[in-house]
């Protein structure tokens, strides 16, 4: 399985934390995105955001990087702390 | 200066922190680092023109430690500096509280002026922390997440 | 914040300074100001190799005051920043004493870092203050005053 | 009269930290520089250092800056405080 994290606006938006994706029907994070958005037009509407960013086991990656069970995926809006 | 002297922490906390405390840290048994440069951030009164009362910080934990560590990191393989020690605070800060603090130390203060901006620079763009701003307004309070600056970003592109 | 509130102030003094104060004053009712950035300068113990003990520090009064207060205004023209603070300390100082304080407030953080650097560098060439140092090498002790650094000079260029 | 001051390291080789001068006979910084070399071959030696500095009434200036009665010249090494 895969752990998929989501934080801040976007976590609001899906009204979701956290859930799980099994890890045989999704090769990189860009996959992993489209089969969220898959779920219905709210989660769709969301995830056509251009700007979120990706996380794979708490690195910042691109759409193409690849993901294995065990991973933790995150997806969040840019970062304004500081 | 022996290299087991150098440190670089990196502290998320709720609680708030002392400027004072953080360089007595930074400059205890040190005499080789000449120069000091701190940065703070604090919360201020007005963000985007709106009447900002609080605001709410959110983050990635474990993610944050990894990317602020990597941030300090490629300061140190850029310049010649000391010690460094990050923190950044969590949770709900009002007006005027401190947000952020980084501090450097080094030789040359060149070197502690360049590696503390940068690393502010970074963890603008690259750690993992949103802020929730509360307004107040006519009575009626709202609250919004804020917009990443693309200023921020622009400024961070500049150091590569 | 009104313009009264903006201030600029000098200090060269023989007593040590608290950090942990400046910061408060440039803090206090100051709640534009997100950005707070500071400089602090000591005595290091190894000045060109040499072992030493203790700087003296001699300054021409008066003109010490006129050229800190041109470098402030300079960095007032140049970036938006709030409150300054510069202490400079004169007479007898040993290893790991403060030296002296630049501390900038702004609402952006670029602007305080580039200030303060900006002053940081400018007081090294136009402030006039000169360095004596003991050295104590081998039991014996010696006096010389210290030479000033080309780079410092090419470095303040740089912001013109 | 002028008012003539040295510091640091120039007081020191000088052994002298102030001195004055009638307005009458020097125009410029240059001159009144001149005329301290003229003293002896000590001061001749100290002044012809070329990286000395020179300020009139606080401000730093350049060998051609006019001076009169009333004024204070100093001389001095390239500053090395901070």
């Amino acid at each position: 399985m895969i752990k998929i994290v989501f934080f801040a606006a976007l976590r609001e938006q899906l009204d979701c934390a956290e859930l799980s994706l099994s890890a045989d029907d999704v090769k990189t994070v860009n996959e992993v995105k489209q089969r969220l958005s898959d779920r219905n037009s709210q989660w769709r509407q969301t995830f056509s955001n251009a700007s979120l960013l990706s996380a794979v086991n708490h690195d910042m990656v691109a759409g193409d990087h690849l993901v294995k069970s065990g991973d933790e995926v995150a997806f969040f809006p840019p970062v304004t702390g500081g | 200066m022996t290299s087991q002297d150098l440190f670089a922490e990196i502290s998320i906390q709720a609680e708030d922190f002392s400027l004072a405390d953080e360089v007595a840290l930074l400059e205890k048994d040190n005499l080789t680092d000449g120069a000091v440069v701190t940065f703070t951030g604090r919360v201020r009164n007005n963000n985007n023109g709106n009447s900002v009362t609080s605001l709410t910080l959110e983050h990635y934990p474990g993610m944050t430690e990894k990317s602020l560590a990597k941030i300090i990191n490629q300061a140190k393989e850029q310049w010649q500096i000391g010690r460094v020690k990050v923190i950044h605070r969590i949770g709900e800060l009002h007006i005027g509280e401190q947000i952020v603090f980084v501090g450097v130390t080094s030789k040359h203060r060149q070197d502690a002026f360049a590696a503390n901006e940068f690393i502010m620079d970074y963890l603008k763009v690259k750690a993992p922390f949103w802020k929730k701003e509360q307004i107040t307004e006519a009575g009626k309070t709202s609250e919004n997440w804020l917009d990443a600056k693309t200023g921020d970003t622009d400024k961070a592109e500049l150091w590569s």
